[in-house]
Formats: C-alpha cells, structure tokens, sequence
C-alpha cells in the first residue's frame, strides 16, 4: 500500500484522539509540574516522599496483581476451553462470559454483599454443612474486594483470549506432543507464548482496571484503601485537581512502567509475539 | 479428546458458575418483594419493573445512553477500522508507537479522563454537552474497535485481498465484499466490546453530563445514592434481555457462527 | 521382524468411516510408503499411528505391545507434518531443540546435536530465524530436522518434500534415507510423488479409499500392479479389456474389442480372474509410422505384426514436449492411447502411425479388489 | 410580568440529587412551569458531581439543591448569587433552623433530615442512649460508621471528640476516640444504601443514619428501631441556591419561594419525599413516620460550624486516611 | 506481436533487491514458464506483472500502454495464487462469480459461464460448498476457475498444481493449456515441476537469482543449455572440466582432468567461450561392464572406445530404483556420476563398470552467465 494512503487511512482517527485526548491529558500532566504560575514537582515530592502513600500504592500494586493474575489464571484454561469447542457453543459461551459486563459495577457488587455478608449464601452453606459454627467475615476484607474485582474483569481477560486461541494452528500442539512434550508441557511451552499477545491486552485491561477501580473497593473492601480512592477524595471530594492530576499521573507511569514490564516478560515468552 | 478435556470442563462450568452467579442473585432479587436485597428472594413482585417506567430519567437516559453508544460507535468504526486496516496491513516506522497511542485511552484512569475532558472540551472549547459526551464515549471506544478489529485484520490472509483486486475489484469494494465480512466475527466483538464499554461507563460520563443530558448509568448510581431496592436489579436484568434479543436477532439474521469465522 | 501392526483398524471422523478394517504390517527398520490419491487416508493412517486419532476399532501394536491406547507423548515417534506445524515463536534453534530439552538432554550435548541436524538438513547459519523468516522449502526442512532429532522410534513423514524444488526434492530425499538407514528407524512415509515414493521406500503401500489395494516392493508394484486402480495410479494410461484369456504357462493370449488379438508374457504371478485388463505405460507401448515395422519389435514376430497381433493403427491427435521426449495422444479404434517416444522431430499432428504393445510389457490386472 | 408576555417559555435550570422525580415533577415543577411559562430543565447527580460541575463554570444551571455542607463550599468559593430575601416571602413560614442556615444572604433549607442511631433491637441487649454508647465493647465488630467525605463525616468527628471529653469540636480529641473505636468498625460507609444493606445482611446493628433511610433499614430488620441520642441528633439540611451568573435570578427566587410554601411541602410530605421544613405542615403520626417533624425535634438538631468544617476537612481527611486503617 | 515487455525492471523488499534491471518480453497468445530455484524470485516477477509490487525502477509495458503504475483492479489479468486465496466465506460458486459480478455481468450469464468454468475444472456439484469444505486439490481448482472464467487479458499463475496428485497434475495441465489455447490468453506460469513447465509452455525462463539465465523453447533449452545453472537444473547432473578446446564445424574434441579425452558434437550453436565444462543427463551417460563395450556405442567407433575417447571408468557405490530404470552412483577419478539404466536386475554394489558419453549427448555450457 502507498504511504500517502496508509496515511490517510490514519490520520481521522489519529487526530481524532490527539485533539480530544492526547493534548488535553499532556496538558493536564503538564500543569502538575506547573502549581501557581510556577515549576515545581511539590506534589510529586509529597506523594512519593510519604511512607503512607507509598503504602498504599503498594497494597494497590499488590491487590492490581494478584486480581490480573487470579485472572489468568482462570480466564486462560476458560478461554481455552472456549476456543476448542464448535462454532456454535463457542458463540454461546462467549455470549454468556460477556453478560456479566451488561450489569452495573454496583449491582454487581451488592450482588457480591449477598453471597459473601455473614447471612451470606457462602455462609449459610458452610454452616448449614457443619463446615463452621460461627460465619466467616469475607466481606468487607481484602480478599472480598478482589473477588470483586476479579469478577468484574474476568470477561475481557477471556474475551481478548480466546481472540487469540482461535487462530493458534492445532497441529502446533500435536508436533510437541509428538515431540514427547505431555498435554500440560505442550501447552505451557507452546499455546501459552502464542496466546502472548492476548494474553497482554488482557491483563492490560484488567490491570489498569483494578488499579483505577474505585467503586467495587469502596463497597466490598473494608477500611483497606486503595490509590484511587486518595484520586477519588482529592478530585471529588477536596476538589483538589493539582494533587488529583499528580496521582493521576503518577498511576499513568505506573501503568507504562508495568505494562512496559508485561511487554518485556511476554518478549521473553514469545519473542515474536 | 473428549475426555481428555473433561477436567478442562468442569474448570470451565466452575468458572461460568462464579461469572453468572451474582447474575443469578440480581435475577432473583428483581423479582423479589424486599426492597432489600434478599437472596433466596421472599415474595414475588414485578413492581420494581413497573418502577422503571415510572421513573421518567430512566427512560430517557436510557435513549440517551443508548444514542451515544450507537452513534459513538459508528464514529468510532469510521474513524477505527481505517486505521486498524492501515495498522495491520502497512509497514512503516513508527507503527508501534501508533499501535501504543491507539490503545492510550484505556491506560488512562477514567476520573482523570472524564476530568480533563470536562476542562478542555467543556469549558475550553465550549461544545455542547451531548457532543462533548459523545466524543468523550468515541475516544473510550476507539481502542476496543482498534485492537480487537485490528488483530482479526492480521489474522486474515493478504492474499486473498490481492485475489479481489486482480479479479477487478476495487480498494474499497475489496474492503466491503471480502475483507469485511471475513472479519465479522472482529468486528461484532470490538463493536460489542465498545459497546458494553459506553454503556456502562460513568467515570467520563459523570463529567459530560448536564442540564437535560445524562446517561442510565449515571441515573442508576443517583438512584443508589438515594434507595436500594432492587429496581437497579431489575434494569440490569431487563439489559441483559434485550442484549440476549439483540444476540440472537444478530445469529438468525447472519448465521449460526457470527462469533467465529468457519 | 515385526514393529508395528494396525489390525483391524477403523476411524472415522463424526460419522465418516475413513479407515474401515485397515491392517498393515511393518518391519523393523523398514521404511515403508502410503501412495494413493488425495482424500485416501494417507494423513489419517499416520495420525492414528502418531496417537493424534483414535481408533475406533482395532488395535495398534508396537513392539508386541498394545499401544492403541498410549498416549501421543509417551511414543517417541517423530512426525513431519504437512503444515510444518513449526512453532512459530521459537528459532530455528529452539524449535529443533525442543524435543531434546524435554529429554533433558544436557545443554552442550544439544548445541551439538541440531547444529550437526542442521547441516544435514543444508540449514547451516539459519539457528536464528523464526518460522516466519523462511522460505516455504526451508520451513519443511526444519520440520524435518525436528522430527529426526529426537532419534524417534518411528519416523511419519506427511508430504515431507512437497514445497521443495525438483533439486533439493532429490537431495533430501536421499538425505532422509541415508539417515533412516543409518539410524536404521523405521520409517512411514506419504508422498504424491511416485518416483519420490519408489527410490526411497521398500515396499510401497498403494491405497485407495481407506484401503490398500497393494503392498508390495516398488519394483513389483512399479511392473506387476495387481489392480486396474494401483495400475492407473502408477502410470499406465492405456486400458484395454480383454476377453477369453488363454493362458498357457507364462504365455497369455486374449481378445479384445475391434478384433485386437493379444499375446502376452505374465509373469507377475498373481491370479488369472475374471475381470480383467490389459495395461500398458506410454513410455512401454511403442508408437511407430507403418514403414518403420520390423521384426523383433516389442517382441513381436514379423508374421505376429502383419497378422495384427498386439498392433493397433491410430493417427495422432495431440503431441506434448516433455524434455525427454515427446508425448502423443493417438485415437484409435479403440479409444485414445497415450504413448511416449524419444525422438528429434515429432511426429505431425494427424500422421497415421501403429501402436506396438511389446509382449513383455503389457500386464494383465484386475479391474476390481 | 415579562415572562408571561412573550410566548416561549423561558427555560429555568435546575441542579438536583433525582430521587423521586416523578412526585417532584407533579408537586413541585408542573404547576410552576405552568404559572409561569416556564420549562424547566433538570440536571441530576450527587452533591460532588454537580458542584464540581458549577465550578467549572460551564454550567447553564440557575438553581441547585445541595446538602449544607456542600453549599457552603459553594459560598466559600463565589459560586452563588445573594438572594434577595424579599422576594421569597414563605422563609418566615419555616423553622428557625432552616431559615438561614449558612447565613442571611444564601437559600433556605427546603427539607430538614437528622441523624440518629438505628439499632437492630433483637441483637442489642443494652439500652442505647447516647452516641457514646456506640464506643460500648458489645458493638465491636458490629458496628458501622460513616465515612469522613459523606455528609455525616463531620458529625461523626464531633460526636467522636464529645465521646474524649472535649466540650467543642477537636480534632485531636475526635481522633483519640476514633482510633478507640476503630478496630472495632465493620465498615466506613459511603453509601446510605450500603448502610441498610449492612443491616440486612446482619454484618451490623447498630449505625448512625439519616431517618430518610431508615425506612429501607426497617424493611430490611423489622427489629430496626431509630433512636434520637439524649445529645440530641444532628440535623441534615438541605439547601437551594440561586448559581451565580444566573440570567433569571429573580424567577429562581419565585421558584423558592414556591418551594418553600406550604402547599408544596405538605404535598411532598404526603408523598414521604422530603420532610417539611415549613413549620404551618401539619401531619399525622402516620403521615409523619419516618420524617423530621414538629417544632420540637426540628429546633432542637444540633448543628455543625460548617465553615470550620470545610476549613478542617483537607487536614481531617489526611489525618483518617492516616491513622485510620 | 509483443504483448508484454518488462524493461530494466528492480524491485525490492525493504533494501533487498529481488530483481536487478530485469527484462522480459512475451508475445500475445503465448505461454511463457518461470522455472528456477526456491526464492530467485519466480513470484515476485508475477506479482510485479500483476501489480501487487511496484517497480523501483524500470518500465512495464503492456498492449503498447505504460502498465507502470496502472492499479491492480485496473489490469484484467487473472491470477492464481500458490496459496489459492479463496474468498472463504463465499461458496465456489460466488468465489467464481466474483469476478464477473464487479463486471456487471447478468445474472443469467452469470450462472452459465460459472458453470461452465466450473465443468472444466470437473467441479460440478461443489456449488455450494465452502472452501474450508474442499480438500487442497478442489480449492486450487476453484482458484483457477476463477481467474480463467473472467477471461482475462493476461493470466498469471503461481504454482497453481503443486497441490494435487500426479493423475489430477496432468489432467489439469492439459486442461490448463487447452483452454489457454482456445482462449488465445496469454500466460506466466510458474511452477516447480520442470516436466509441467516444459508440457505446458511456449517458452521457458529459466531464473537464477532474480535473472534470467535463460529464454528459449521448452525442446531447445532440455537439449541445449547455455550456462551450467541451468543445465544443473534441468537435470545434467554430471559435469566434466574441459581445457583445450578444438573446434571443427560442429565437431568439437576437449582435454580433461584425468587424461580423459572427449570428443562432441557441438550444436546448439551457443558460442563457444573460455570457461566452459561439458555436461550429460543421467539417463544419457551409457554405463556398462567391460565386456559390453561394442562399436558404435554412444557413437564412438571401437577405436574410439579402446583409446579411451568418452570412456571414464568407476565404481558402483549406491543403487536406487526409480521405477523405471535404477540409478546408480558410480565413483571415478573424475568425481561422482550419476547414471540411470533401463535393466531388469541391477548392478551389484562394486561392480567395476565404464561410463560412455555418447558424443551426441554431451553438451558444452558456459559457467558464468
Ligand atoms: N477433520 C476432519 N473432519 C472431517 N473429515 C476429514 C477431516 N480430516 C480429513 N477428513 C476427510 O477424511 C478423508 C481422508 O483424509 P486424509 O487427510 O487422510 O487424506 P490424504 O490421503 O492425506 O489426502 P491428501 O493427499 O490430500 O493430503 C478425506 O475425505 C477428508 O475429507
Ligand atoms: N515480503 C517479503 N519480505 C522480504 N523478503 C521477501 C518477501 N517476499 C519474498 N522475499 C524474498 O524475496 C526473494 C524472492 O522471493 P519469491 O517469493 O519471488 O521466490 P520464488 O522464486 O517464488 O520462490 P518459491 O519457489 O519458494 O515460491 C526470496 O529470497 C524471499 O526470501
Ligand atoms: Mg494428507
Ligand atoms: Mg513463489
């Protein structure tokens, strides 16, 4: 193809975003360097010089992780089900993994109150089993929040797999196993670096979207706080834009250097990829 | 292979049990006569369905929900399948940094999106409410159209193209009666995706909503501030039966395999 | 000594019965061909022996134990696929290393071993690449290295050679002998080409619709096919029936239509049925301008000749270069003939010419199994 | 007046939260759109979108309803018009309280709220008579409080720095008794609708809540009762203010007044969508369960300083976010 | 009348050059085959010819119209690609139809040419099936059904039957070339398959690394190479250095290493140059025991023989059976020959045999370009 046509082909969209996006976020980052009329990395200073906030940040790294992971965890054996069975299931099940998406973030989450609360479902079964003589306490922690968390983001983890699944050679897996590798050798070594750049995209989504998620922890975490809810107090509640883009900021350089990070491991796993 | 995929299934039911559950529970408290939510439910009662009705702002935000989706949607098509074409077809310096740059917009934490979107489009450039909220929405669905078109795109053989265009066709009628209709399957899912993403966002649309203009999901969270009671259930619900209708319209009207191609 | 025998072997793929009943015995150290046409089975016999399908029906044994139910890794058979099925994101290095490493063999001992494979498959310089960086010939030889590696216990070979050029067809199919004799694995191998098939194999399975109509040396099979199937696929073109056979020792004579009188020598040894044909190849049948008759051709006496014995008269309809030589479709009263002949100057479209069929060359076969 | 004389309705702009639209709609926007050739226009959402959005100073909005505590971020920042209190004659009609409630120049409270304590009677089996009960080891675990950005965050930070001693608020004494209470807390809601679920899903009994609410909280624990502390409750005001730079000043006004005036507020109560805040509403108990009522609760709701709350707020919130976890 | 003229034609892929100052003229109504090499850059000249490359430097002309930059969709040639490049989601029919329909063909015509077409590429019945429902050979023939049905100006193919089996290769060749004819359409083919190209074409190229080394009639070119490339690749796989070169009107006598004297009929014409070697075919070197050695063997007188003239003496090292002749590997002084003869038994391994170059046969090439 031509390059004036390739360019063509481009420029709507990229200039698209670069009017109603890029510049205004560049100039959003930009004017946190700029506080009163004048340069300063203050706010970056007392962000990251705060052993608090660096907490926080931590324990939100933390939460993001374990959520993309848990995540892969059960999205990549989901959605390589998914892609093996026919065309028609495939539609079906896909359909259904993307139902969840359909339901506000909030329903979802009161759902989740009903299921894990003390009169919870998961409760009642375990005492009403024996299992437990008192109700666990799994809302409101930690883990509730990530559950969540997980069931939020688990359908965009498969959908962006099985996107990349479908089209992986069948025969790929057959050559390794006659090559002696076992079904879960030949999966590892081979279907897995191939679903590399699904596998991105995913945890990519998932990823960013559990470290700005602010709803799902405010209703199923505890007191445990996460970054976006310091961008959330600043920005809504103290109207303090400055900190507000600052954090901001500083969770968008968080999420190159991850993705970045993410990038560089799956290079390793599929240089090709 | 049947059985060799057997742990494989029950991993798979285990895991649709876990995404369809609480859908179970919305399902079922919608129906129920609690105002709280209440699982198994006590009663049955479809006055939270009747209660959507009732509250006009549902409705309307609803048809203004679903104006955005759409026509941010078709924008975003006319604006992301060229360049997701161009992306994957072209060879070019710099076309990772493009690829970076399309996908930028989910990076970003939407408050801060929403945030500066409000500051320049609102308030900068002084458009009007509904256009800032439609670019707002085209700009949050374009990655999806991007990504998700563009690696169905790369997946389909170039050759066949270049058959089109000796047998006389066209650029753009090759584009049409051959490219298009093999990346169907890409391009309902990136539609779809983009979709549900518009739909249900709220951190840009919090910003770009005004005077007369405000979508469902901003109506639905105002309402949560105010009552639980399961009517937000009941919407959801009602959601997830028109998107099943729209599902199956979409596989009668374009055959069984519209998700996969063969 | 027996390796491997499939018996009474069904698959099917849903409810498509591909394989019905199939058996086929194989020797150690053979290396053993399946020649048919395309949709016979050919792919599906090796992939039920790899453990990619199962049978429905039937057992697998190797190495007198059952291993219809052994799973594809735990076999050590190596595979060369159509597709290549060539991991795509891993060097050519890696790709041929990865069925040592999942043996653990030691890290230097590897290095050593794909470089040596690599050069045998004339790969030298290429470790590096990726699948998508090579030539379509260059990925088969990769393929083909992956699979000898391993020092598999069975070698299957699907089509290994088809995208390479006449050249290096030639070149790696003696390589893969070469090593298959040294290395003395037994060996399955699928082609299309026949002459491929023939110089590499020793005995060549001919299969027609999931079934083998022969199995034989290719020397036999190349000169006594037993079917009018395996016949036509190996290159007899000219068809004749025959009628009240006369068979006296190794000496056969038949009628045939238009008053065709054939003498002829059977010397294959397969049984006399019913129904049968006469065959004969177009490089064999003799093709020659009324004056250039003579005693002694095709065997024939000159008194046979001038009787119409094993001649037919014809005119010549379409001549095709082949290199060698020329190619013409003669019509004739009994329907076209295809003869080849080496020659400076062809002969002219129309020319009335006679068509010889040497005693010696023309078989009797069966027209059905 | 002009209005009347041209034919195309003049459009009035109203910033509200959105609940209960349709009886809004019916009481209060009809039959003033109708008397006035007026349409109005609504905007809806929470107290922080809506003024964040008046901050940007992009909105087309005249009128906005917001919680006290909100709307005197909006005085502080110059984002209302003084209201010219003569022409909205139906302020004398109410409580004292709402009157003025962040001073003479700014809008009246159209419905008045409190904050009491809601407990689960089956499960708590002391007598619960004042918020430092709520401090009592009985409630550890069982308990929720609000969170510090919510409306109620600064009453709990004074009901907290009583609980220590301290006479007035203090943010040293109120923290002291936070971290007390702090292990103890289920939760820091956001949400009052979190709070009654909370109830229902017995993770709590015993909450301070707006008695708005507590109607879903009852529905959810029949055993809910509502208790106004012998300190007293804390009074949740809810105030209209005219948006600075506003083309129809004065027809906002009459809109507030229209609001304030007996015959609106009597209708809303009826519907049990505000509580009064004109003191000539006379209700039934039963039409007034559930709701603020009568002169005697109404004067008697404590209130905070709220322009020392929102001085204090950037500090209290880093001090939570701090110590508290 | 010169249809198609390529001039001083690059092209390249990123900085790599495919074909340096390339030229090639093709006259209307012929078939003209690229043969050569994996990777010389067979496909990259169709897809210049077709326009899906464009042309760093150089002029291509066709119908006397710069052809240059004119788009694809512009062209009206038919190409059939080495991958088929099926519309997949458009059954057979709507693949072959395609074409006609941007044409704005009628829907009547429509029906009717597609059938047709679709009888001469024996697909009738296959209508309605989807590509992903025919096997590799039925796809292929689609693909070139829908290039020849719209009747282009110039036809392109690109390996179109390296997918099917040898009976359905030569079917389909003859059909392909039938049609050409009768269509008068002027064709590029290429294909691996030396034979094929030589059956079907007009005129062989024969390709060296993005040159051509050689354009002349298929008969012309198996007997008379010009440079040692191309007699390498159609099959003289036997080379003997020559010095001292005497030439006699077409008689021609050369020393060789080893005191081998050669003595040849030189006919093809091509000059004679310094650097040359003399080449024979396998099938054309005569081998034989000592005692089979008789006048006028490969035209040699007995003198001729006894002094040595064309007789190079070795050993049989290995055998192989091509059907019809063995192959045998025979070591010499001069290196290894590779000779075929037509024999019921074969050599033994060690046999002492001499190899005869039959005057006639040996051919003098050139081995530089
Ligand atoms: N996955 C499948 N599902 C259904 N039918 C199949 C499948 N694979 C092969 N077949 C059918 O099985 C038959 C045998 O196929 P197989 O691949 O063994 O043929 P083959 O002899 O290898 O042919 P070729 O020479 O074309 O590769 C064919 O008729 C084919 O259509
Ligand atoms: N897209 C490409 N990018 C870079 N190099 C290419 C590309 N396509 C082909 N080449 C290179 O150009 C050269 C010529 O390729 P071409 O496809 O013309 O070969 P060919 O003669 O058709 O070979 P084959 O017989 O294997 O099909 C090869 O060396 C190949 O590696
Ligand atoms: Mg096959
Ligand atoms: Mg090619």
């Amino acid at each position: 193809m031509k390059k004036v046509h390739l360019w063509l082909l481009l420029l709507p969209g990229l200039l698209f975003l670069t009017i109603f996006m890029i510049i205004p976020i560049f100039m959003t980052i930009g004017s946190t360097f700029y506080h009163e009329g004048e340069f300063t990395v203050d706010g970056y200073v007392k962000l990251l010089s705060d052993p608090y906030m660096l907490k926080i940040l931590g324990t939100t790294l933390q939460v993001s992780f374990v959520t993309t992971l848990v995540c892969i965890l059960l999205g990549f054996p989901t959605a390589y089900y998914i892609s093996k069975t026919k065309a028609r299931t495939k539609g079906i099940l896909l359909m259904l993994a993307l139902f969840p998406l359909l339901t506000s973030a909030i329903v979802r989450s009161f759902s989740w109150m009903v299921i894990l609360g003390k009169n919870g479902l998961v409760n009642q079964f375990l005492l009403g089993i024996g299992l437990i003589d008192d109700p666990l306490k799994i809302l409101y922690t930690p883990t509730a929040m990530m559950i969540g968390m997980i069931h939020l983001f688990l359908p965009l983890m498969i959908i962006s797999l099985v996107g990349v699944m479908e089209n992986i050679d069948g025969d790929l897996l057959q050559a390794s196993e006659s090559l002696g590798a076992s079904r879960w050798k030949g999966f590892m070594s081979i279907i897995v670096p191939l679903c590399v750049p699904g596998l991105i995209v995913g945890s990519i989504l998932v990823f960013v979207g559990s470290l700005t998620a602010y709803t799902t922890p405010q209703l199923l975490g505890g007191k445990q706080r996460v970054i976006a809810t310091f961008l959330y107090q600043n920005a809504m509640t103290l109207n303090d834009w400055y900190m507000a883009s600052v954090i901001a900021t500083v969770m968008i350089v968080i999420t190159f250097i991850i993705i970045g990070l993410m990038n560089r491991l799956a290079r390793k796993l599929n240089p090709k990829g | 292979m049947k059985d060799k995929h057997r742990g494989l299934a029950l991993f798979t039911t285990l895991v649709f049990i876990f995404l369809l559950g609480p859908l179970v529970i919305i399902i079922g408290t919608s129906f129920g006569d609690s105002s709280v939510l209440k699982f198994p439910p006590e009663g049955f009662s479809l006055k939270w369905y009747k209660n959507i009705f009732e509250v006009d702002m549902f409705m309307e935000t609803f048809k203004v929900t679903m104006g955005v989706a759409l026509l941010g949607n078709l924008i975003a098509l006319l604006l992301g399948v060229p360049a997701a074409y161009a992306l994957s077809r072209g060879q070019f310096r710099g076309k990772e940094f493009l690829n970076s740059i399309f996908i930028s917009p989910i990076l970003i934490p939407g408050v801060v999106m929403g945030f500066t979107m409000l500051k320049f489009l609102v308030v900068q450039f002084n458009l009007p409410i509904y256009t800032s909220l439609l670019i707002g929405h085209i700009v949050l669905m374009l990655p999806f159209i991007i990504r998700v078109i563009g690696s169905s795109l790369s997946n389909f053989d170039y050759a066949v193209e270049e058959a089109a265009m000796s047998l006389g066709a066209s650029r753009l009628k090759t584009f049409f009666t051959v490219v298009l209709p093999n990346i169907r399957s890409g391009l309902i899912a990136g539609v779809l995706l983009a979709f549900l993403e518009s739909f249900n966002n709220v951190d840009i649309s919090v910003f770009m909503t005004g005077p007369g203009v405000s979508t469902l999901p901003i109506q639905m969270l105002t309402y949560v501030e105010n009552y639980f009671d399961p009517t937000i259930a009941a919407i959801s619900v009602l959601l997830m039966v028109l998107t099943g209708l729209l599902m199956v319209m979409i596989e009668r009207l374009m055959g069984l395999s519209y998700f996969t191609n063969k | 000594m027996e390796l491997l025998s499939l018996n009474d072997i069904s698959v099917a793929y849903e409810k498509n019965l591909i394989l019905k009943n199939f058996n086929l015995h194989i020797e150690k150290g053979e290396l053993i061909s399946l020649l048919g046409p395309s949709g016979c089975g050919k792919t599906t016999t090796l992939r039920l022996i790899a453990g990619f399908l199962e049978a429905k029906d039937g057992r697998f044994m190797f190495e007198g134990k059952d291993y219809t139910r052994v799973p594809v890794n735990k076999r050590n058979f190596g595979f060369v696929f159509q597709s290549y099925a060539l991991f795509p994101h891993m060097t050519v290095f890696d790709n041929v290393a990865y069925g040592l490493r999942l043996r653990k063999v030691s890290k230097d001992d590897i290095a050593k071993r794909v470089t040596d494979m690599l050069k045998v498959v004339s790969l030298e310089g290429f470790e590096k690449r990726f699948p998508g960086e090579l030539s379509g010939g260059q990925r088969q030889r990769v393929a083909i290295a992956r699979a000898l590696v391993i020092q598999p216990d069975l070698l299957l070979f699907d089509e290994p050679l088809s995208n390479l050029d006449a050249n290096l067809r030639v070149n790696m199919r003696v390589e893969i002998r070469r090593i298959q004799k040294e290395l003395g694995i037994t060996t399955v191998y699928v082609s299309h080409d026949q002459e491929e098939c023939f110089s590499i194999s020793d005995k060549v399975a001919i299969m027609n619709q999931g079934v083998i109509e022969q199995l034989d040396a290719p020397a036999v099979i190349y000169k006594y096919p037993t079917t009018e199937f395996v016949a036509r696929f190996i290159g007899f073109h000219n068809f004749i029936d025959v009628n009240g056979l006369k068979v006296n020792g190794e000496q056969v004579t038949a009628d045939c239509p238009q008053g065709l009188k054939l003498s002829l020598v059977h010397r294959s040894g397969h049984p006399i049925v019913e129904q049968m044909k006469a065959a004969i190849r177009p490089d064999d049948l003799l093709i020659a301008l009324q004056s250039e008759l003579s005693n002694g051709l095709g065997g024939l006496t000159a008194a046979e000749l001038e009787t119409g014995w094993n001649v037919v008269a014809g005119r010549v309809k379409v001549s095709t270069f082949l290199g060698r030589s020329y190619q013409y479709e003669v019509e004739t009263a009994l329907g076209t003939f295809t003869v080849n002949r080496e020659m400076e100057a062809p002969f002219e479209t129309n020319a009335a010419v006679q068509l010889i069929l040497p005693k010696e060359k023309v078989v009797l076969v069966r027209t059905k199994v | 007046s002009n209005d009347s004389a041209a034919n195309k309705p003049t459009e009035l702009v109203i910033s509200t939260w959105g609940f209960s639209e349709d009886v809004m709609k019916k009481n209060v926007y009809e039959p003033f759109e109708k008397e006035h050739n007026v349409k109005i226009v609504v905007e809806t959402g929470n107290n922080t979108d809506r003024l964040n959005k008046i901050r940007q100073g992009s909105s087309k909005v005249d009128l906005i309803y917001l919680s006290d505590y909100y709307a005197m971020q909006g005085i502080e920042e110059g984002l209302f018009e003084k209201i010219d209190r003569k022409n909205i004659p139906n302020i004398d009609q109410l409580y004292n309280i709402a009157q003025a409630p962040l001073g003479e120049d700014w809008g009246p409270a159209h419905t008045v709220a409190q904050l009491g304590l809601v407990i689960n009677m089956e499960e708590v089996k002391m007598k619960v008579e004042s918020w430092s009960d709520m401090w009592k080891p009985e409630f550890q675990n069982k308990i929720a409080l609000p969170n510090i950005t919510i409306t109620s965050g600064p009453m709990l930070m004074d009901m907290a720095s009583k609980h220590a001693g301290s006479t007035d608020m203090n943010a040293d004494a109120a923290f002291k008794a936070l971290k007390e209470i702090n292990p103890g807390v289920v939760k820091y809601y956001s949400k009052s609708a979190d709070l009654s679920n909370m109830f229902a899903q017995g993770e709590v009994i015993i909450a301070p809540m707006q008695d708005t609410f507590f109607g879903s909280a009852k529905e959810a624990v029949p055993s809910a009762a509502f208790i106004t502390p012998k300190e007293g409750a804390y009074a949740l005001l809810n105030t209209v203010n005219v948006v600075k730079g506003s083309k129809n000043k004065e027809l906002a006004e009459k809109f507030i007044n229209w609001h304030m005036s007996e015959e609106v507020q009597k209708a809303n109560a009826l519907d049990k969508v505000d509580a009064p805040s004109n003191k000539n509403v006379k209700l039934t108990e039963e039409q007034a369960f559930g709701m603020t009522y009568g002169a005697e609760v109404v004067e008697n709701l404590k209130t905070l300083d709220l322009k020392m709350v929102n001085e204090q707020m950037a500090s209290w919130i880093d001090r939570w976010n701090r110590e508290l976890e």
